[in-house]
């Protein structure tokens, strides 16, 4: 599972930045939220891989009203991995909107918003 | 146990733009005197809080000089802590006093070409302050994207095909800056466990070979992203080209924004890698990219005509002369450096303002210019304003040009010249234990040089501009628009003459800052206000 | 007879991930767009039903919110990409 | 106090001066003047206490902790140049209010005179040499301003810009000479440095130290060879030149050199620097003098020669030579500050300083010719003259330089002294002879008080060189022993010493000057040749501007090369950097040792080879098919969010799932506006060998950042978590302190709700920044008119609203289910907020549910439709958003507690029995209006293009434009 | 795995380990022949029966082991039920009409229109 | 009453939606699910502006949907063996039209909602000329068949309960 998932990070990730370095605004928007997944992916397993121990600390799963840390995965990655989706939403809307407008001022889908001279 | 009343000031410098921000989207752009005068108002009040902070840092308020602020009440690695020291109040000095004259200047003009102006605007010092104030890493992130989001929209605020071209390059690297941002963090999590700045720096001597090779990992990325954010070679080409094309306003604001990236570095690689079992860490590369940052805007400034690119490539140049600084590792520097990068900023910020006036002159009028800049607003085409035309208003603008060619080119009288006087005194004069080599003379060389490189540049822009344009019109100027540039100017020329206490000031906040450990203890011994206990679960 | 279950559980989830697999071929395959449409939205309902098979594997109500929350909303981004389709624009 | 007020007082009337009306000469002259005269006043009451061979001194701190002090310091040699400054200050004023134009705007002149005034009393003043490069630069500035006054005309420009940047460019040189001495001396105040010689001239920085240093001096000072840039400042109105070009500005450099020489001279590298480049500047300033035709140019390179002559007396090192050097600039100052008035004179009364065109003008101005005469007499070294005395001093330290063998330098000396007799001839020539018939005005004598300066100063000429000791003698003395202290030399200043060699050489001097020029005029066409002989290669204008254009367009070819304005390079640069600095400077590749670890997977394999391929066909169809990308990276969306519920984050996979499905609606709603590309019909043509490289390098990076990351996620992950992490903490405390069982949302909504707070402002503010980036949007003109799939007939709705399409046949039956999700869409929305502090949900998943179930009725029934029936200002909802949030933070201001801390309320209801209500909850409920006021906003604003007036009629669909539809 | 499970009694696990079998089967067959038929128009049957049959057998197995599992009512599956029922519909009919359509759309621009013809024949391969 | 329950089968089916969510019958919840199914209709109403539903027979409507159920499992092992077994192009997949005489719109919705459910058969259109429904065919053997069993068996009772 871990050899999976790190490599399927990869695998996103690469492809993101191969789209991100394309010329066309539409292909690096699509890069742009191929790296969001890799990223959100490699920042949520830095809390390592857990099986069916979501971090509910639910009162009737505890012992003595005690809980047992070790039982949960880590909840801080999870946190910080929703609020970096978010923001990526966020972005991925404003790129979009420049995007759009780009092509509509400049006549072209190009990211320097004219053709490259070559 | 409560909490005093004057600490929640800490928080204000956030809360208080987040609050103005979200009162005036409620306020119809119609209003626009009601907003801008919101907006001022929120301004001023960020103005006197930093005012009363700078104060406090500097007192006996706090031990040590430093606040810290536990938001939502929990301690230190754990909740997220605000903190404030010497270094944190000036730059929120700097960012309010920024800020008051860049509002004022887009007052009439700038602030009316599109909607939500002023509402991003407080949105922005919101974002810039909490990156100040935050002693945490994921914290800095949100403010970073706070910051940036509300730079994406005030850069396109009113945009036409050329703002769009760079909006649209400063978005995408910012985007992917961001992601480094990301990456950066989450390793230094995986490695360290915590996110809160000096946690970390306290658990770096207790991490093993691993461990610590991730932490770098992390701070190697991470200060990709914050490099790329302040513009080092060979990650900042986006930035003259993104000030040429912003507003002037906002160009203004970006010039502090650029300083952010090194102010992270210095408070966090101080922070992580002054000592300990990581010592010494990246400050070569920082140096190095430093002094190619300077070598390259002193090429960049020589090359370019534009205005707006050459006040870009000063804000290069600035960002260069800090990371070699940084870099260099000499505690003496630092606070000189601090110096620098006041002046540096103010003069860079007053140019970009400067330049839209400048421009005028060129133009057969400013109605000209309106109505370019007019040209794609269709339904929020604010009336003209009709303003006196100030006699002497050549005259003004040759003398504020003087001004800040004389700060940014480090020509005296101005801070300009104290700050580069600093630098050299300070590299030439080392404290015990450091030695004078081959790269101290690189450096002042370059920094040499580029005063040289700006000096040739400024003069040829200004020559050109009030010297040789055949029939120049005196163009109309706002007493909003001449206030702003007179305002930073004057601080300039307050910085100089009071050179010694800021200075002072300045380098006890170095000071501190080279005290790790004792921050460290600070930020992590800071109690929590015990809750009220009748509302908690039984 | 547990094994049974066991084994059972297991084939839900492996013919889910398989179905998932050939919807991807689609996707990936097209040839036209509604092709590909109908083959994301297959790709919801198989992801929906993966959620459900988690659930039973782990013995979870956890799981269930996932599964309920994608049959209620899955379909949104199936209907934009086939108005686009059909009209050009996903809001008149 | 006085001392202060000196220079302070100038730089006051310059202030004041600017502020005047334009055309108002009587007053800005009388200020000028004024200030000169308090300035002369002062001096002379100050020379009581300097007299003494003490120092005035005046101190104030400024920048202690750099050794960084106001200092002001007058002794002799101090006192002698402000008189020189002042007095030949009010001179110029009264000079200047007569010879500027009524037309000029003089304000400015008279204000940048005062600056120049107050810097240069600066420099002279300082006591301090940081201070001292200040003032220095200042005047560099102010004469700068001074030399361009009359900016319209091209070579004022030209002229102001080279001697800046010759001046500024020494003046940074001088700054960092200054910091290396004062690092030797320990100090930068003048008195130590003056009193720490010895160690200076021992230390191993004294070579760079005196290189640097005199570069700022002999740049400042028109030396060789830098002299090019004081010809071309004569552009500056005449008074300027005979202030700051002959009197006192290009005396700082040399003023400089007397400073510091007991510091920095006496040894033989000083020597070789000073005296050689003196030595050049002398001869060849001399010799092109002589070939000069402006009146003024001819001035400059005598005044260059002069310096040069002033140069060689200081390099020489010997104490009577200071004397002569002191003596000389005093002398020069007098007779060139006269002579250029007097040239001003001429200029202005006949409208042209050509000598080939002058002739004759002792007939027109007969007593202006008289003065002038007498001044160049003294220029040319003619007895019972100032200059005679100085030089012959400087004829006699030549004798000694090099012992009694050694004859080049005395040989030099006459030389240079044939030289300046012959351009001083050639200077009154313009006075003999007829009077010249073609000049562009008839001269006549100038008005008396322009007159008046000179007048003065040629007495001063005659007064000194008659009768020198008694006139200037304890002056000197007081400079010289300012200078020279305990070394001072005995030395006679009389007029007559007797029949010896440096009287010779003075006779030599001027017979050999009279025949050479006669030679000359004979011999040589002097009126006609437009260059000097022998010299004309040596160019130092071209060069400059030559230098300057290279180097300009070196920078921009380098800039060019070491920099792109493209995104892509710059982009590819990152990703570089992200790959290679890690490597470079972590060597991260231990990290890597091989380990196994965690267990294999098949069906979670299975999942992510759908994940992958998805992303990998998504990079592959993003160029021209746009949909089919957008739906294989929905695929590789819906794998992610399924990851995360496999994984144990249920939170992140309904988050993730509500996201993906409005980024798709949010990317359609963006395509609309972009026209499709078109794939070229020729797909089998190759691309272009240029392409190939491009995408190889491109692949490259790709592979090694997916490379990176790979290593890097499975180097964290078979690694266990490091135990003192801080998330033990929320584990154990989200319960008991935080009121709730989901630990992520207690995070979201109280440990950490500071990010979460920053994290809806972001939302916030990119729904602002998008709403009003559309409020301007221009669509391609491809995208204007309405989609070609609406005005096609096969479509039955064709020219339908989206009001009549629901009500009749075409989305009828649709309506109906849609409709209905309607409120169960909400109730879920609910739902997923009230658990969310417990299980799985909270603000966000519910805001994105609830903004669905409205998004939805858009895509349904139209903008308008809805709009009509469904008042929703998602402005509000954020405002409202965020200030609930900031608003449950301040609550607890109340309690006396920190800014977000959360408290819970236990309410007890009848029939429902005790409940919690969390401030968090509150905070919550602004996260959700904020998540549902921003995503609405941010979609509505983009459906809102549809129907903005840029829409185009059905009937004016281009054929082709929108002929082929995004597959 | 959960606990509990074992302690499942064999008329509970008996009827779940079939609905299980032949849901994931229906949920293969299905997508099977959204690869293998040969048009749209064939292919759009496919999925059909993964939504009703297959979902409607895993929630059924799902219904009755959570209630055997926590010893109560668990009927919230109908939910999805319901949801699915709601929303099925809509998506096939509109991906329906967009191919529809868009066929009749590009025969139209391949060759004159015919008028008689509403729906385009499935074109054989 | 309307004016407060815009539709009472929608606020029953959120109560009862409220209650199977939360799983519970407690008080608290039993509240809170009244609460939203009183308010959510209300605030959706202008959204929803086409008149309540009434269900004028539910034994006939009981009786639709058996026969429904029966009807989609049976067509489901249908549409399973021809996926597995048939050769593709041995199918005959055919447009066919139905002339429809049920016009209420929440009688077309449920007819459309039984045939599509029904695999092997996809709902196109109803054409605005002619009131047809147009409909596609997995494996069509009769298309008279097909015309007549939608119009009597799912029809015709439909129009008994909406119309
Ligand atoms: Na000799
Ligand atoms: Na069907």
């Amino acid at each position: 599972m871990e050899a999976v998932i790190a490599i399927s990070i990869g695998v996103l990730f690469g492809s993101g930045v191969w789209l991100v370095l394309r010329p066309r605004t539409f292909q690096v928007i699509t890069g742009l939220l191929l790296i969001s997944y890799a990223v959100n992916l490699f920042i949520f397993i830095m809390g390592r891989l857990w099986l069916d121990r979501p971090p509910l600390t639910l009162e009737d799963g505890l012992v003595d009203g005690l809980v047992d840390a070790g039982l949960y995965a880590d909840p801080l990655p999870q946190a910080l991995v929703l609020t970096a989706i978010v923001i990526g939403f966020a972005t991925t809307a404003l790129y979009l909107v420049v995007m759009i407008g780009s092509r509509g001022l400049t006549g072209t889908d190009h990211v320097d918003g004219k053709e490259s001279s070559k | 146990m409560s909490l005093p009343w004057m600490q929640h000031l800490i928080l204000a410098p956030v809360l208080l733009p987040l609050l103005c921000g979200a009162l005036l989207v409620l306020i119809s752009e119609r209003h626009h005197e009601r907003k801008f005068l919101i907006d001022l108002v929120g301004v001023l009040g960020l103005l006197v809080v930093s005012l009363v902070l700078v104060h406090l840092s500097d007192s006996e308020h706090w031990p040590g000089g430093v606040g810290v602020y536990l938001a939502a009440n929990w301690a230190a690695p754990f909740g997220i802590v605000l903190l404030v020291d010497r270094l944190t109040a000036v730059m929120l000095l700097l960012s309010s006093g920024l800020a008051l004259a860049s509002l004022v200047f887009a007052m009439t003009r700038w602030s009316r070409i599109g909607v939500h102006f002023h509402s991003l605007f407080q949105f922005l010092l919101m974002g810039i302050n909490g990156a100040f104030l935050t002693n945490d890493l994921f914290n800095l992130f949100v403010f970073f994207e706070v910051m940036l989001a509300a730079s994406y929209g005030l850069v396109l605020h009113g945009y036409n095909s050329m703002r769009i071209r760079a909006g649209m390059q400063y978005i995408v690297i910012n985007l992917v800056a961001s992601f480094f941002f990301l990456i950066g963090v989450a390793l230094i999590y995986a490695a360290a466990g915590t996110l809160n700045m000096a946690d970390l720096a306290g658990r770096v001597s207790g991490l093993d070979a691993d461990e610590l090779v991730l932490l770098k990992l992390g701070m190697t990325v991470l200060a990709l992203a914050f490099l790329t954010k302040s513009a080092m070679w060979p990650l900042g080409f986006w930035l003259p080209t993104t000030y040429a094309a912003a507003s002037p306003p906002v160009a203004a604001m970006m010039v502090l924004m650029t300083k952010i990236g090194v102010y992270v570095v210095l408070r966090l690689w101080l922070l992580v890698f002054s000592d300990g079992a990581a010592a010494g860490f990246g400050f070569d590369a920082l140096l190095w990219g430093g002094l190619a940052t300077l070598a390259f805007g002193t090429i960049g400034l020589l090359a370019s005509q534009d205005s707006g690119r050459m006040a870009g490539y000063a804000a290069v140049i600035s960002s260069g002369t800090l990371l070699a600084v940084v870099g260099y590792g000499q505690p003496s520097l630092i606070g000189v450096a601090l110096f620098y990068l006041i002046g540096s900023t103010l003069a860079v910020a007053a140019f970009l303002l400067l330049i839209e006036l400048i421009e005028r002159i060129r133009t057969p009028s400013a109605a000209m210019l309106a109505l370019t800049m007019e040209a794609f607003a269709v339904e929020d085409a604010p009336d003209e304003p009709v303003g006196v035309a100030i006699p002497g208003a050549l005259a003004f603008l040759g003398l504020a040009f003087a001004g800040c060619a004389l700060v940014i080119t480090g020509l005296p009288p101005l801070s300009g010249f104290i700050a580069k006087f600093g630098l050299f005194h300070a590299l030439l004069n080392p404290g015990p234990g450091e030695a004078l080599g081959r790269i101290t003379w690189v450096l002042l060389t370059l920094v040499v040089l580029s005063g040289l490189a700006g000096i040739i540049s400024l003069m040829r822009f200004g020559v050109r501009t009030f010297w040789a344009a055949k029939d120049v019109t005196p163009p109309r100027l706002q007493l909003t628009e001449v206030a702003p540039i007179s305002l930073l100017l004057l601080l300039c020329v307050l910085l100089t003459v009071q050179a010694g206490p800021a200075m002072d000031y300045l380098e006890r906040s170095a000071e501190a800052l080279h005290r790790s450990e004792a921050y460290v203890e600070r930020v992590l011994s800071e109690p929590v206000v015990s809750r009220i206990i009748e509302g908690d679960r039984p | 007879m547990m094994t049974l279950l066991f084994l059972a559980i297991d084939f839900t989830l492996l013919c889910t991930v398989l179905a998932m697999l050939l919807c991807m071929v689609r996707l990936l395959r097209g040839p036209a767009a509604q092709d590909r449409v109908l083959a994301l939205d297959t790709l919801w309902m198989c992801a929906m039903l993966l959620a459900l098979a988690l659930g039973i594997r782990f013995g979870s109500l956890i799981y269930f919110e996932a599964a309920m929350l994608i049959a209620l909303t899955g379909f949104v981004s199936t209907v934009a990409l086939a108005k686009f389709l059909m009209r050009g624009e996903v809001i008149e | 106090m006085l001392l202060l007020s000196l220079i302070l007082v100038p730089f006051v009337g310059s202030a004041i001066a600017a502020l005047m009306p334009a055309n108002a000469r009587n007053r800005e002259a009388w200020l000028a003047g004024g200030v000169a005269l308090f300035g002369l006043l002062t001096t002379l009451f100050l020379y009581a206490q300097t007299g003494s061979g003490e120092a005035v001194r005046f101190h104030a701190t400024w920048l202690p902790g750099y050794g960084l002090d106001f200092m002001l310091r007058m002794d002799g040699l101090a006192w002698l140049f402000a008189m020189l400054i002042l007095g030949i200050g009010l001179l110029v004023v009264i000079y200047a209010r007569y010879y500027m134009s009524p037309a000029d705007p003089v304000p400015r002149f008279f204000s940048f005179l005062l600056a120049f005034m107050g810097s240069m009393l600066g420099v002279v003043l300082s006591g301090n040499l940081i201070q001292l490069v200040i003032f220095w630069e200042l005047t560099s500035v102010t004469s700068f301003l001074l030399i361009g006054y009359w900016h319209h005309r091209a070579d004022a420009r030209r002229g102001a810009r080279m001697a800046f940047t010759v001046t500024a460019t020494g003046g940074l040189c001088l700054l960092v000479g200054v910091l290396l001495l004062g690092h030797i001396a320990g100090s930068y105040s003048l008195d130590v440095v003056l009193a720490s010689g010895d160690v200076v001239r021992e230390h191993p920085w004294y070579l760079p130290t005196l290189v640097l240093i005199a570069l700022g001096a002999l740049t400042k000072s028109a030396q060789f060879p830098f002299h090019f840039w004081l010809p071309h400042a004569m552009a500056a109105p005449t008074p300027v030149s005979a202030f700051l070009h002959s009197a006192t500005m290009v005396k700082a450099g040399v003023f400089l050199l007397m400073r510091l020489w007991p510091t920095l001279s006496g040894t033989p590298e000083w020597t070789w620097i000073i005296a050689g480049a003196g030595l050049c500047t002398l001869l060849i300033g001399a010799f092109v003098a002589i070939f000069q035709h402006d009146l003024k140019g001819l001035l400059a390179y005598s005044t260059i020669s002069h310096l040069g002559l002033i140069t060689v007396l200081l390099g020489i090192g010997s104490p009577l030579a200071v004397v002569a050097a002191i003596f000389h600039t005093l002398n020069h100052a007098t007779f060139k500050a006269s002579l250029f008035m007097a040239a001003g004179i001429i200029d202005h009364e006949s409208g042209t300083r050509d000598m080939r065109k002058l002739r004759g003008l002792y007939r027109a101005l007969p007593y202006t010719a008289t003065l002038a005469i007498v001044a160049s007499a003294a220029m040319a070294g003619v007895p019972l003259l100032n200059g005679f005395l100085s030089k012959e001093m400087f004829f006699a330290e030549t004798l000694l330089v090099g012992g009694p063998e050694n004859w080049g330098m005395s040989l030099a000396a006459i030389l240079m002294g044939i030289f300046s007799v012959a351009y001083s001839l050639r200077f009154i020539h313009v006075f003999f002879g007829p009077l010249a018939a073609d000049l562009p005005k008839a001269p006549h004598e100038p008005p008396r008080w322009m007159r008046f300066p000179v007048e003065f100063l040629v007495l001063c000429c005659l007064v000194v060189g008659v009768a020198p000791g008694w006139s200037v003698g304890r002056l000197l003395n007081n400079a010289v022993l300012s200078v020279l202290g305990a070394q001072a030399p005995e030395y006679d200043l009389a007029v007559w010493h007797g029949f010896n060699l440096p009287l010779l050489m003075s006779v030599l001097a001027l017979v050999g000057g009279v025949t050479f020029y006669t030679l000359l005029r004979r011999r040589y066409d002097l009126i006609h040749s437009d260059r000097v002989p022998l010299l004309h290669r040596f160019n130092g204008k071209e060069a400059y501007e030559s230098t300057m254009l290279r180097l300009t367009s070196t920078a921009a070819s380098l800039e060019t090369l070491l920099s792109t304005r493209r995104l892509q390079p710059q982009l590819v640069l990152m990703m570089v950097l992200l790959v290679a600095v890690p490597l470079l400077l972590v060597r991260p590749l231990s990290l890597l040792a091989f380990s196994s670890g965690g267990e294999f997977s098949p069906l979670f394999a299975g999942l992510w080879v759908i994940g992958c391929a998805c992303a990998i066909g998504a990079a592959w169809q993003a160029k021209y098919h746009r949909l089919a990308a957008l739906s294989l990276v929905g695929g590789t969306g819906i794998v992610t969010s399924m990851t995360f519920l496999w994984l144990s984050a249920p939170d992140l996979a309904l988050t993730q799932l509500m996201v993906e499905t409005v980024t798709t609606v949010l990317i359609l709603l963006g395509l609309r506006w972009l026209p499709a590309r078109i794939a070229p019909r020729e797909l089998n043509l190759r691309a272009p060998r240029s392409a190939w490289v491009r995408r190889s390098r491109d692949m490259a990076i790709a592979v090694s950042a997916g490379l990176g990351m790979s290593a890097l996620s499975y180097a964290v992950l078979v690694r266990p978590a490091s135990p003192g992490g801080i998330s033990d903490f929320f584990l154990t405390r989200a319960l008991s302190e935080g009121g709730g069982s989901n630990v992520v949302n207690v995070l979201l909504v109280d440990f950490r709700s500071f990010d979460t707070l920053g994290e809806i402002a972001v939302l916030a503010i990119v729904a602002l920044t998008v709403y009003a980036l559309l409020r301007r949007f221009r669509p391609a003109p491809e995208s204007v008119p309405i989609p070609a799939q609406q005005a096609n007939s096969v479509d039955p709705a064709a020219g339908q609203t989206p009001a009549q399409q629901v009500e009749s046949g075409y989305l009828q039956v649709p309506s109906v289910y849609l409709r209905l999700l309607f409120p169960i869409m909400l109730v879920i929305a609910a739902y997923f907020f009230l658990r969310g502090h417990n299980l799985p949900g909270g603000g966000f998943v519910a805001g994105l549910t609830f903004a669905v179930a409205i998004i939805v009725q858009y895509m349904l029934a139209g903008t308008a439709w809805v709009e009509t029936h469904l008042r929703l200002q998602s402005n509000r909802w954020i405002a409202f958003g965020l200030i609930a949030a900031c608003a449950t933070g301040l609550g607890a201001w109340a309690f006396g507690h920190p800014f977000l801390t959360s408290h819970t309320a236990h309410v007890t209801l009848p029939l429902v029995g005790e409940i919690h209500l969390p401030s968090a909850f509150v905070f919550d409920l602004g996260v959700f209006a904020v998540v549902v006021g921003a995503t609405i906003l941010i979609l509505v604003a983009l459906a809102h293009q549809s129907v903005r007036s840029h829409r185009l009629p059905a009937g004016s669909v281009p054929p082709r434009a929108t002929g082929k539809e995004i597959k | 795995m959960n606990q509990g499970i074992e302690t499942l009694p064999v008329w509970v696990s008996l009827p779940v380990t079939a609905l299980l079998v032949l849901g994931s089967l229906i949920v293969l067959i299905g997508a099977l022949g959204l690869v293998r038929l040969p048009n749209f128009y064939q292919r759009i049957h496919g999925p059909a029966i993964t939504i009703t049959l297959g979902t409607g057998c895993i929630l059924i197995a799902s219904m009755i082991y959570f209630t055997a599992l926590q010893s109560r009512l668990v009927i919230h599956e109908l939910l999805i039920t319901a949801f699915v029922f709601l929303t099925a519909p809509v998506v096939a009919m509109l991906i329906m009409r967009t191919a529809v359509y868009r066929d009749l759309r590009a025969a139209k621009r391949d060759r004159e229109p015919e008028s008689d013809e509403t729906y385009p024949c499935p074109r054989k391969k | 009453m309307s004016r407060w329950f815009p539709s009472p089968p929608l606020s029953v089916a959120l109560l009862v939606m409220w209650l199977l969510l939360n799983q519970s019958l407690a008080p608290g919840h039993l509240l809170l699910g009244a609460l939203l199914a009183v308010v959510v209709p209300l605030w959706a109403k202008p959204l929803r502006p086409m008149a309540a539903v009434r269900f004028k027979k539910p034994i006939v409507m009981a009786r639709l949907l058996g026969m429904a159920l029966v009807e989609i499992v049976r067509s489901c092992f249908n549409v399973s063996r021809i996926i597995l077994f048939t050769r593709p192009d041995g199918l005959n997949s055919q447009f066919i039209r139905v002339p429809l005489d049920l016009k209420h719109p929440h009688g077309l919705a449920l007819l459309s909602c039984l045939i599509n459910s029904t695999p092997g058969t996809v709902w196109v259109e109803i054409l605005p000329d002619s009131h047809d429904l147009a409909l596609h065919v997995f494996d069509l053997h009769d298309e008279a068949w097909w015309i007549d069993t939608i119009k009597t068996r799912y029809e015709q009772p439909l129009i008994e309960i909406f119309e």
